[in-house]
Formats: C-alpha cells, structure tokens, sequence
C-alpha cells in the first residue's frame, strides 16, 4: 500500500507541518509545535472569537502554504492543543488564522488570549478540499453557524479565483443575525455581483431583510441544479445531516456532495487512534470527505 | 551467524555482561505476578509462567512520555537608549513610547525531550517482539503516514532477545495469525530452552551485536543441541490451536459491521482498558498538558478506545458513546482498518487480552463469530441473534469448508 | 498566564454546581497552584493550604487579618461556597501537589448559611480524618475545625497551633501523596 | 434438584414468560478452569447457565448505570449473598429501576479464588472440578492434577462471610445456607490488622509499592458495582483536571484513593475490583479499613438494609458529634 499515492516521509527527507525550515529545526518531529505569537483577535459572534497569529520564526512564516479545508492544531503550551479549520486565505502570507467557538478546555483558555500572548500551532494537516479538480464547475457551499469557519479558507480561494469556476452560491444560516462569523466578509459578498449569496436565520427577528427558516428547508426551496455542480456543506452535526438529505433529494450523486468532518483529535497525524471512522483516520485521510467515502463508513459520526 | 549455546547457569553471566553495556529488561516475580522489569543482578529471570502480565511494549512506547517541557517567562525590555532605573524610579516622567516599549511580553521556551538509552529486553516471546513488528509499521511511517521519532528513537536503541515458547498456552493463537512459538519476526536473536541450557540463534545484527557483547558466557552448538532445538520448536508448534482461518475476515467484518451480534458478544465487556494495556500492539495513545507556575510539560500517555470518554467531543457528542461501539472498534482495528492501512494484522496471537480480560471475553471467539459471513436470515429468526458459544464451531466450520 | 487560573476557578465553580461562586474560587485545581506558589524545596518554610467556607471562615479569617491578629505565613486560603462542597479529594489533591498540611474549616454546626452543608460535611472529614494516616499522611497534617465569621481570635490560634504542629513534621520531601 | 437447575428453571421461566430480555448467570469461559458472566436471551440457551464455586463474578455490576443494553431493557440476574449487597446498596439510592430487575437468590457457601491455585503452579490451569462440596481438583495444561479442600482456597472475602443469602431477591435458587449469628458477633476485621499496626511511614512505603504497578486500566472502576459515574468519572476529567492521566506513584495514589472515597458508603467489600485488577493489586484492602472506620463511626454495613440510606447522604443531629 506504499504505492497508494501517499507522501511517504522517512527521517532522513521529512517534510512535516508547517514547513520543511521547521521539520529541519526540530529534527522531524511532528509532535512539536511551532510557536506563534497572536497579532491579533477578531470577535466575530459572543462564542468565536477569530485569531490571527505570526509564527515566531520568519523562515517558517514564509513557507507556510496549505490547501483550502486544511486543519491545524492551535493550543497553548499548559492547556492542550485542539484542531481547527485553517481559515485565512491561502494566498495569504502575513499570518495563520483560526476561528474559535468557546466551549471545551482549550478553546475557553484560547478565548482569553491577548494579542502578543505566545501559542503552539502544528499546522498544516488533512486532506483539504480538490479544488483544483474542481475548476470549470460551479461550486455550491451551504453552510451554517460555525460550520463557516472550516469553508472559509475555501470560499476565500475559489472567490479569488473566481474566473476558474462557473458559479459560486452560499447558503449561509445562523440561529441570530447576530451569529454570523465573517460578517464584515458576508457584507462584501452582498455587494459582489458574481456570488449568488442567500442568508438565512432560523427565526424571524426585527430588521431581518433576508430569508428565514432552517438551512436545508431553504436549500430545497432554492432548488440547485446538480449539473456540473460541486456542494459543500459544513456546520453543526444535525445540519449537515439533513443537507446530505436534502442534497440527495434535489438530485446530487454522493460523488459530488462534500463535507468536512470534526472529530476529537489528539496527535493530529494518524496515529493516536481516536478520530477513526472505521478504517479512515479524520486527521490524515479527512477532515474532506465525499458523501460517496463517507456511505462506506460505519455509522459513527 | 554460528548458532551458539548458553548454559542454563550461565544466564545470569549473561545478562550481567548485557547489563554493563545497556539497561537489560525481563520477565521477573514480584509478589506472584510476572511483569517485565529492569532487571537487576542476582534477580530470578521467570520463564517457566507463560506470558508475563503486560508485553514488554512499555518499555519502548512507554506508558507517559513526556516529549515537550516549555516555560513561560515575562520579559521587560529594556528602552533603548534610555535609563532603565530613572524610568522605574518616576514611572510618570515617560512619556507614552517609551511606556509602551517598557511593556513586558510574554516569551515561552520549547524543549523537545526524546531520550532513548540502549536497552536489551531478554526473555519476550516471539509473540511480544511480532507486536514491536506491528507498531513499527504505525510509528515508522509506513504507506505515507508520519514517522514518529519519539517511538523509532527508543526501538533503534532495543534488542529484543526472545525465548522460544515451549509449552504454549490454551490461549495461544500465534499459529493462526501468521507466527509461531519459534517465530522470528523482530526477534534479534532466539533462545531455544533444551536440556542444560539454550540454544541461541542471532537473527540479526543488533542481535549478533548483543551475542558478542556477551560472548564469553556462550559456547558454540553442537549439532545434538541444535537438533533438540528444531525438536523443540516443532513440537511446540505442533501443540498450538488454530480457532480460525484468516481468509475473509477483513471483509466480513466490513460487511458485519451494524450486525447485532455486537451487542451479544459486548454485554459481558465492562469497557475498561485492561485488554488494550496488556497487548503487545494496542498503541493508542493521549496527549495531555500540565503546567505548574510558569513551568510544565506535554505528555502522551497510553489511552484506549474503551475509555467512554476517549472520543467524547467537546460538545458532548460521542462517536462511539455505547459499549458495544467501542468493543466493535477494537476488533474491527485489529483485523480490518490496520490491515487496510498497514497490510498485515494488529494482532500477534499471544492470548494476554484472553487471560486477563476480567471477563475473559475471548478475541478468538470474537473473530469467529464476527469474522464469519453473517448467517443467512433464518426465516422467522432473524431478531433472535443467535448465543455466541452455540453458534461458534459451526460458523467456524461452515467457514473452512 | 494568568489567564489560566481564571479558567480553573470557573471550572471548579461548574463543578461545585454554585454559580455565584464562579470567579472566585478555585477548589481543587487550585490546591495545586497555590502550593506550587512557593520556592525551592529543602530547609523551606512549610506550605499550608487552608480550604474555608466563604460565610463564615473566610470571613473569620478575615476578622483576624482586619484585627491585626499575628499569624504564620504559610497559610493559602482556597475560598468554597461550603463546607458541603468540599470533596476528600481536594485535600488528597493539595498533598499530591506538595502540601505539607491541610486544613479545613466551616461554619459552626447550627449556623451554615446553607442550614446543612456542614452537617453532612462533618461525617466526610471524620472519615478522612481517621483514613488519612492508613493512607500514610501523618494525622498532624490534617486538621478540620469550625471558625465563625466574628472568631477572628480562634482563626489566630487553629492557624496558629496547626502550622505549629506541621513545622515540628518539618516540609514533607520524597512522598507520594 | 441442585442450585444450578434453579437457576436455569427460574431463568428459562422468566425468559418464557416475557417477564426479563435477557437473564445473567454465569457459565463456562474459554476452558473448565474460567467462569464468565453470561447473557441468556433465549430459553432454549439456559443450559449453558452453570453454578460452581468459580462464580465470583458479582453480576450487578452489568445492571449499573450505562450497562443495559438496551438502556431500558428488564433483566434478570443471579446474585450471591455479598453481591446483594451491593444490589441493595444501588437500591438504597435508587440507582437501578428494581420494577426492571429479576433477582435470583444464590445461597453461596464460598468462592474458590482461582489466583491462590494459579500460584500453586508455573503451568496454566485448564480444569477445575468440584467432585463434591468441599473438594477441589485442579488439572494444569502438561496434565499434573492435585486436590485441594475448598475451604484452603476461598476468596479472602468468603472467609469472614457474614452474608451467605442474598438480602434481596425475587427467588432463591435452593435452599438457604447457615447464616452466621450477626447479632452476636460484628464483622471480622483481622484481615487488615497487619497493615493497621505499620507505621505512616511504612504504610505509604506500602501503598506506594503496591500501587507503583497500576496500568490505569480503570477495570477496578468499571467493575465495582457501585462505581456508577462511568463517562463522568472525575478521576477522567479534563475539565477541570483533577487527576492526570499520566501514570506515576502520585497520580496513581491519588486516584486510588479518591476511587475509595467516592464508594465511601456504599462500597460493600464484595472485593470485585481485587479480582479485576489484572497486575493483581490488593485493592481491596484499603476499601476494608475504610468500611471498618466506616462500622466504627456509624455501625453501619453498607448494602444491608433496602431501606436505609447511605450514611454519607444524611446526618443526625442526635448522634453525629463529630468535630464539636
């Protein structure tokens, strides 16, 4: 299975993490992270909090690329590392960055961060999303709440290379207009003629302008053609549930329906043993995942 | 390589000459339970009990490593050009730069740990060093997957010397995974126990390494002692089961895998660790982090897929929240998903997970049932899952024929 | 890093059940770091972690600091809602940490300001109490008592007598728990 | 008819009549010499339900909190005198749905500890026979067989038995054992006065020793009966972090000790983790001085009476003096 199109490493060669720089520098350990310092912090929504963070050596800064729907492992040296969805657009080489939803251990001390304040980051892995292959089609993102942070890296370069692509429509929801990550982004995409951009709150509030009712309810109401169309859906469990459903309904093959999966994750390359879904390791074989691979796996979502 | 001769009272020698090059580590009775340990000289090496509690996995994927210690610490610039003790002593006089500058930041110094001294584990089974063999594959990056230079650091610095079973257990199942009671998969050299002593085989060259580190306490084999060896080994090979054949198990776990019988065969689990922790290649594992003051450290730490709360997300949404998910996982990890990863089996057959599961749940019976064909859906009976025992042999037979 | 405790302390207060305490105590973790709060181990001044109820207690301390009571330095105040909350763990967990005593204190049986926490409190430390030297902590280095809010001067002489008692034990070095 | 037919008339009866899902018993393990609990769902499966004295089991711990399955299924199940206990003392706090539960007294005369015959031999064990009440033949693997009197070979628990019937039970399987006069005479502790009479410092020396080979495979914890936290156990917390997970002399101390004291009252002595733990810890040791402080502050045995409470779950300002 050596031949199955995998990079494989040895000691001598490896190429891990953020750079081949840092992989010389701590003598191919993949276990170690690379000190960042945060430069600065965006509160998108009460709960996500966005941070943005240079790592502390210039060299790796420099040659840290990742793919669109790639992930990192973000966390504080004392507290513990989780993985979050890369969400800084990959052209961009000034800084990394990550949305954060408060909730467990690491993320309620990452929320307490300060700008200057020092953090680990062992970034990047995954698969990410092809969009390479995915050129000349048009690409459909139903996405919800925090669900837009894992999409975002991704929005960000098919916006960017809008050209290459027949078509962009997002499907955003949140539960409160007050939710929405990226709104300063959301508020640009308004403005762009080329993005068809449908917003939509689960319940009616004052001075809602746009849609309301839950994401797939509105999705089969939008009614996507699946010709020559890639979607991609990423938010809550329950949400991506019923869009793989809805998507199903409205006629698109397992083959061309996308998600991102989240799953608790310890050592982030494949190894620990705890985001497997059957045979399939989330952290290096995912997070990305056709609804065709994900058909093949055992129910333990 | 000459295969040489130890005599039986010439083993603490032996290992005394090992022990002036490397840590030597083996099978010793402490208060009735044999576990392996540093071994000391004039220690009783314990090789009559088969199977020390544990594999010796320990001791190169230890159970807490500590791979990262980190320290915060505030710095205080100094303000350049200016006078550091003026600006303590009339903090007000500064104007706004140079406060700013003054402010102190927060630094944190990584240290990587990663120390691996030079080991030798005499007295592990062929069994024990296949499930080195099985690790290797995980850490050592095989198909594509990172290489982990905390695990390779310490098996590059072990030889692993192993003794022949010469009575296995009913437990044991070497045979049907592939190996054997004499088998030499990761084993560096082999120990034949035969009248008066061992006969000893170097299979490679960290173990012709170690033989000749410990040469003078070993004599060349006579071609009698030899041959009781091969009788040895032929004999004990003779006397291991085989409950099952390995053709089709990988695919019908696969297609087995909402099938009930899970639930039958999980009801007596208590979903504790023991089966994980004393196999010689369960190697998952937990990161976790300690900081006390300004100083700490990053830890793995052996972890199971039996833990409740090994994959519970933060949110509280558990992928594999009932029992019968997480005993499903271990079996299927065993036989399906690293084979489909690593092309062989996590499992070396030694029977630990048998003896000491404390409700004895049998993996052999596991494989039988859940590694065979789900049975043809009787008319009528299909939501009475069949009881495991009873339904066992058949299925095994059904499977070889 | 100070950011850390804050963490913890809200996390203990999740625990405890008690909203009203989120912020300002930091139970069991906070045995930890308030032991490991002191210098080198060696001929040092022993470390003594104190775990008092915020009503009467704290508050009794409090009295003996605002009296200008002297007391020895080696206590470290770790504030619980009540007594009731308070788990034998915490006091295992303050000598895992390097603790060389304990010691707890409440308000008077009849007068806890949630009417019966004490009362279920006092079977629990009885029983540590009695186990705590089987677990090989020697008995001089638990103590728990009552301390109301006005008894500023009793505060002084359990505080007193008790560090009195674990400085004859001296600093607890190569121990376990 | 002997205890073992009652036991599979009683089970088959109540799976015939709808009244369990599943009934646990014990039956043969992987050879003659190992019992394991089993799970009976059909009653044309009720032969393989065995009673010998290998059943040590104490099957409530596969009626506590998240081992149903499925979580509201109506069991039945055999308990031993001591493992009753435990069953009352989940009664006590209402941690098990009694209206779910079949309960089939065993009277139990001893269990045979299979660990005190494994030392008598290097060899594995591969039959245990019991010819008659009393008698113990052990064969090992190369075919050595040896007798022993069962009474040289019980459990250390079964030797100061004072609960021989089970204290609460919807059937008894046969007919009842000589109970011992409790009145007359309190539990026997003589078993734990060797550790009570060694000094702190020897004591921790002691329990640092025995607790060193802790693997942290929490089997002590997922077996005991009465241990029902489970997935919220605070000894697995990470939020906050009470004990780490890393396994050195402290953290395993310490989460021994808090495992003692959160079955403080509730914890019987029925030794289940003793018999679990797979380095072979005397875990059980420390659970008796606790349940013995326990007696002496209380007069309390915990388990013992269905409607009592545990004593750390009330107070009585009559009585409780402590700390005045």
């Amino acid at each position: 299975m050596a031949d199955n199109g995998k990079r494989v490493y040895t000691p001598a060669d490896l190429v891990v993490g953020a750079s081949t720089a840092r992989a010389g520098k701590l003598g191919g350990n993949p276990y170690l992270p690379e000190v960042a310092t945060v430069i600065d912090i965006i509160e998108e929504t009460p709960t996500i909090k966005t941070f943005r963070m240079k790592f502390d050596d210039p060299e790796v800064q420099k040659n840290f690329t990742f793919l669109p729907g790639q992930v990192g492992q973000f966390g504080i040296f004392g507290v513990g590392e989780s993985t979050f969805a890369i969400s800084s657009k990959p052209s961009e080489k000034e800084f990394i960055q990550f949305s954060v939803m408060k909730a467990g251990e690491v993320t309620k001390a990452l929320h307490n961060l300060s700008v200057g304040d020092k953090v680990g980051i062992r970034a990047p892995m995954g698969n990410g999303f092809p969009v390479e292959a995915w050129k000349g089609k048009h690409i459909l993102y139903v996405l919800g709440g925090i669900g837009s942070a894992a999409l975002k890296a991704t929005m960000e370069y098919t916006l960017e290379h809008r050209a290459d692509y027949a078509g962009i429509t997002i499907l955003y929801g949140a539960t409160h207009p007050t939710n929405f990550t990226y709104w300063y982004d959301v508020q640009e995409w308004q403005e762009r003629s080329d993005i068809e951009l449908v917003l939509t709150i689960d319940r009616d509030c004052d001075g809602w302008q746009c849609d309301v009712g839950l994401v797939p309810t509105v999705l089969e109401r939008m009614a996507p053609k699946p010709e020559n169309t890639i979607a991609i859906t990423c938010g809550p469990p329950i949400m991506i549930k019923f869009a793989l459903i809805s998507f199903e309904k409205l006629g698109f093959t397992p083959e061309q329906t996308y998600t991102t999966l989240e799953k608790r994750m310890k050592c982030g390359i494949g190894i620990c043993g705890r985001c497997n879904v059957g045979p399939k390791y989330v952290c290096v074989d995912g997070p990305v995942f056709s609804l065709a691979e994900l058909k093949e796996l055992p129910d333990e979502l | 390589m000459a295969i040489r001769f130890l005599k039986q009272d010439q083993l603490p020698a032996f290992l005394g000459q090992l022990a002036e090059k490397a840590r030597v580590v083996a099978p010793v009775k402490t208060d009735g339970v044999v576990q392996f340990q540093p071994w000391v000289s004039g220690q009783d090496v314990e090789l009559d009990v088969l199977l020390a509690k544990q594999s010796p996995k320990e001791y190169v994927f230890l159970q807490t490593e500590t791979y990262l210690k980190f320290g915060y610490e505030m710095v205080k610039p100094e303000a350049a050009g200016g006078d550091t003790a003026a600006e303590e002593a009339d903090p007000v006089s500064v104007d706004d730069a140079a406060v700013e500058v003054a402010i102190p930041y927060e630094t944190v110094t990584v240290e990587p740990q990663n120390e691996a001294p030079a080991q030798v584990i005499f007295g592990l089974r062929p069994c024990d060093a296949r499930g080195f063999v099985q690790m290797d594959q995980v850490f050592g990056g095989y198909g594509g997957f990172y290489y982990d230079p905390l695990y390779n650091a310490r098996r590059e610095a072990t030889t692993l010397l192993a003794v022949t079973c010469r009575e296995p257990r009913s437990t044991c199942f070497c045979t049907a995974i592939g190996g054997g009671p004499a088998g030499e998969e990761g084993v560096d050299a082999l120990f034949t126990q035969v009248d008066g002593g061992f006969v000893v085989e170097a299979l490679t060259e960290k173990g012709e390494a170690a033989l000749a580190a410990a040469g003078a306490a070993l004599t060349d084999a006579t071609d009698a002692q030899i041959a009781a060896a091969g009788e040895v080994k032929t004999a004990a090979g003779a006397k291991i089961d085989v409950p099952f054949a390995l053709e089709g198990i990988r695919d019908n776990l696969h297609d087995n895998i909402a099938d009930d019988r899970w639930h039958d065969q999980a009801m007596r689990c208590i979903s504790c660790g023991t089966c994980t922790y004393v196999c010689p290649s369960c190697y998952c594992f937990s990161i976790n982090d300690e900081l006390v003051e300004s100083t700490g450290e990053r830890y793995r730490v052996w972890d199971n897929c039996f833990n409740p709360l090994y994959t519970e997300e933060t949110s509280g949404h558990n992928p594999r929240a009932q029992k019968s998910n997480r005993f499903r996982n271990r079996f299927s990890h065993k036989f399906w998903y690293y084979p489909d990863k690593y092309d062989s089996l996590l499992c070396s057959g030694c029977g630990r997970c048998i003896m000491n599961c404390p409700t004895r749940i049998d993996i052999r019976e596991i494989v039988r049932v859940m590694g065979a064909p789900a049975p043809a859906v009787a008319a009528g009976a299909a939501s009475e899952a069949p009881a495991a025992t009873g339904d066992a042999p058949a299925v095994a037979e059904g499977k070889e024929a | 890093m100070a950011d850390q405790t804050t963490t913890q302390a809200n996390d203990a207060a999740v625990v405890a059940g008690d909203t009203a305490a989120a912020g300002t105590i930091d139970a069991a973790s906070g045995a930890g770091a308030a032991v490991a709060a002191d210098g080198a181990a060696g001929d040092r001044p022993v470390k003594i972690v104190g775990i008092v109820c915020n009503w009467c207690s704290y508050a009794g301390a409090d009295t003996a600091g605002t009296g200008r009571f002297k007391q020895p330095p080696n206590l470290r105040l770790i504030r619980v809602p009540c007594t009731g909350r308070v788990d034998p763990l915490f006091a295992l967990k303050a000598f895992e940490k390097g603790a060389d005593g304990v010691l707890i204190s409440g308000c008077h049986p009849g007068d806890c300001h949630y009417s019966e926490g004490n009362y279920y409190a006092r079977r629990k430390f009885e029983l540590l109490e009695r186990m705590i030297h089987h677990l090989g902590i020697p008995k001089e280095r638990f103590r728990w008592t009552w301390v109301s809010a006005s008894e500023g001067q009793r505060w002084q002489q359990v505080v007193t007598e008790f560090v009195a008692g674990v400085e004859k034990l001296g600093p607890r070095e190569g121990r376990a728990l | 008819m002997s205890r073992q037919d009652h036991i599979r008339e009683f089970a088959a009866q109540a799976l015939a009549d709808g009244r369990v899902d599943y009934f646990i018993g014990w039956k043969q393990g992987y050879n003659s010499s190992e019992v394991v609990p089993a799970f009976v769902k059909d009653p044309a499966d009720v032969d393989q339900l065995i009673w010998t004295p290998l059943c040590h089991h104490n099957l409530v711990t596969f009626i506590k909190r998240n081992m149903p399955d499925p979580a509201d299924a109506k069991i039945g199940l055999c308990v031993k005198g001591c493992d009753s206990r435990t069953l009352v003392a989940l009664l006590q706090e209402e941690l098990v749905d009694k209206e779910k539960l079949y309960v089939v007294g065993v009277p139990c005369d001893g269990i045979v500890d299979r660990r005190k015959l494994e030392k008598e031999f290097a060899d594995e064990l591969v039959d245990i026979a019991f010819p008659e009440r009393g008698r113990v033949v052990v064969t090992t693997g190369k075919g050595e067989t040896r007798e022993f009197a069962q009474d040289d070979v019980l459990l250390d628990v079964c030797g100061r038995c004072r609960y021989p019937n089970a204290l609460y039970a919807d059937d008894v399987a046969g007919p009842l054992e000589a109970e011992p006069d409790r009145e007359e005479s309190g539990p026997d502790w003589s078993d734990i006065a060797d550790f009570e009479n060694l000094s702190d410092d020897e004591k921790q020396a002691a329990l640092e020793r025995v607790y060193a080979t802790c693997i942290r495979c929490f089997a002590c914890v997922h077996v005991c009966p009465v241990c029902v936290c489970w997935d919220k156990c605070v000894n697995r917390s990470r939020e906050p972090e009470l004990v780490a997970q890393k396994v050195g002399a402290k953290e395993n101390l310490l989460f021994q000790m808090i495992h003692m004291f959160h079955v403080a009252g509730r914890c019987t002595s029925c030794g289940a983790c003793d018999r679990a733990c797979p380095v072979e810890i005397p875990l059980y040791l420390l659970h008796r001085k606790m349940n013995k402080e326990i007696y002496d502050m209380f007069g309390f045995e915990p388990g013992t009476k269905l409607d009592e409470k545990p004593v750390f779950q009330l107070f009585d300002l009559a009585t409780d003096h402590f700390g005045d």
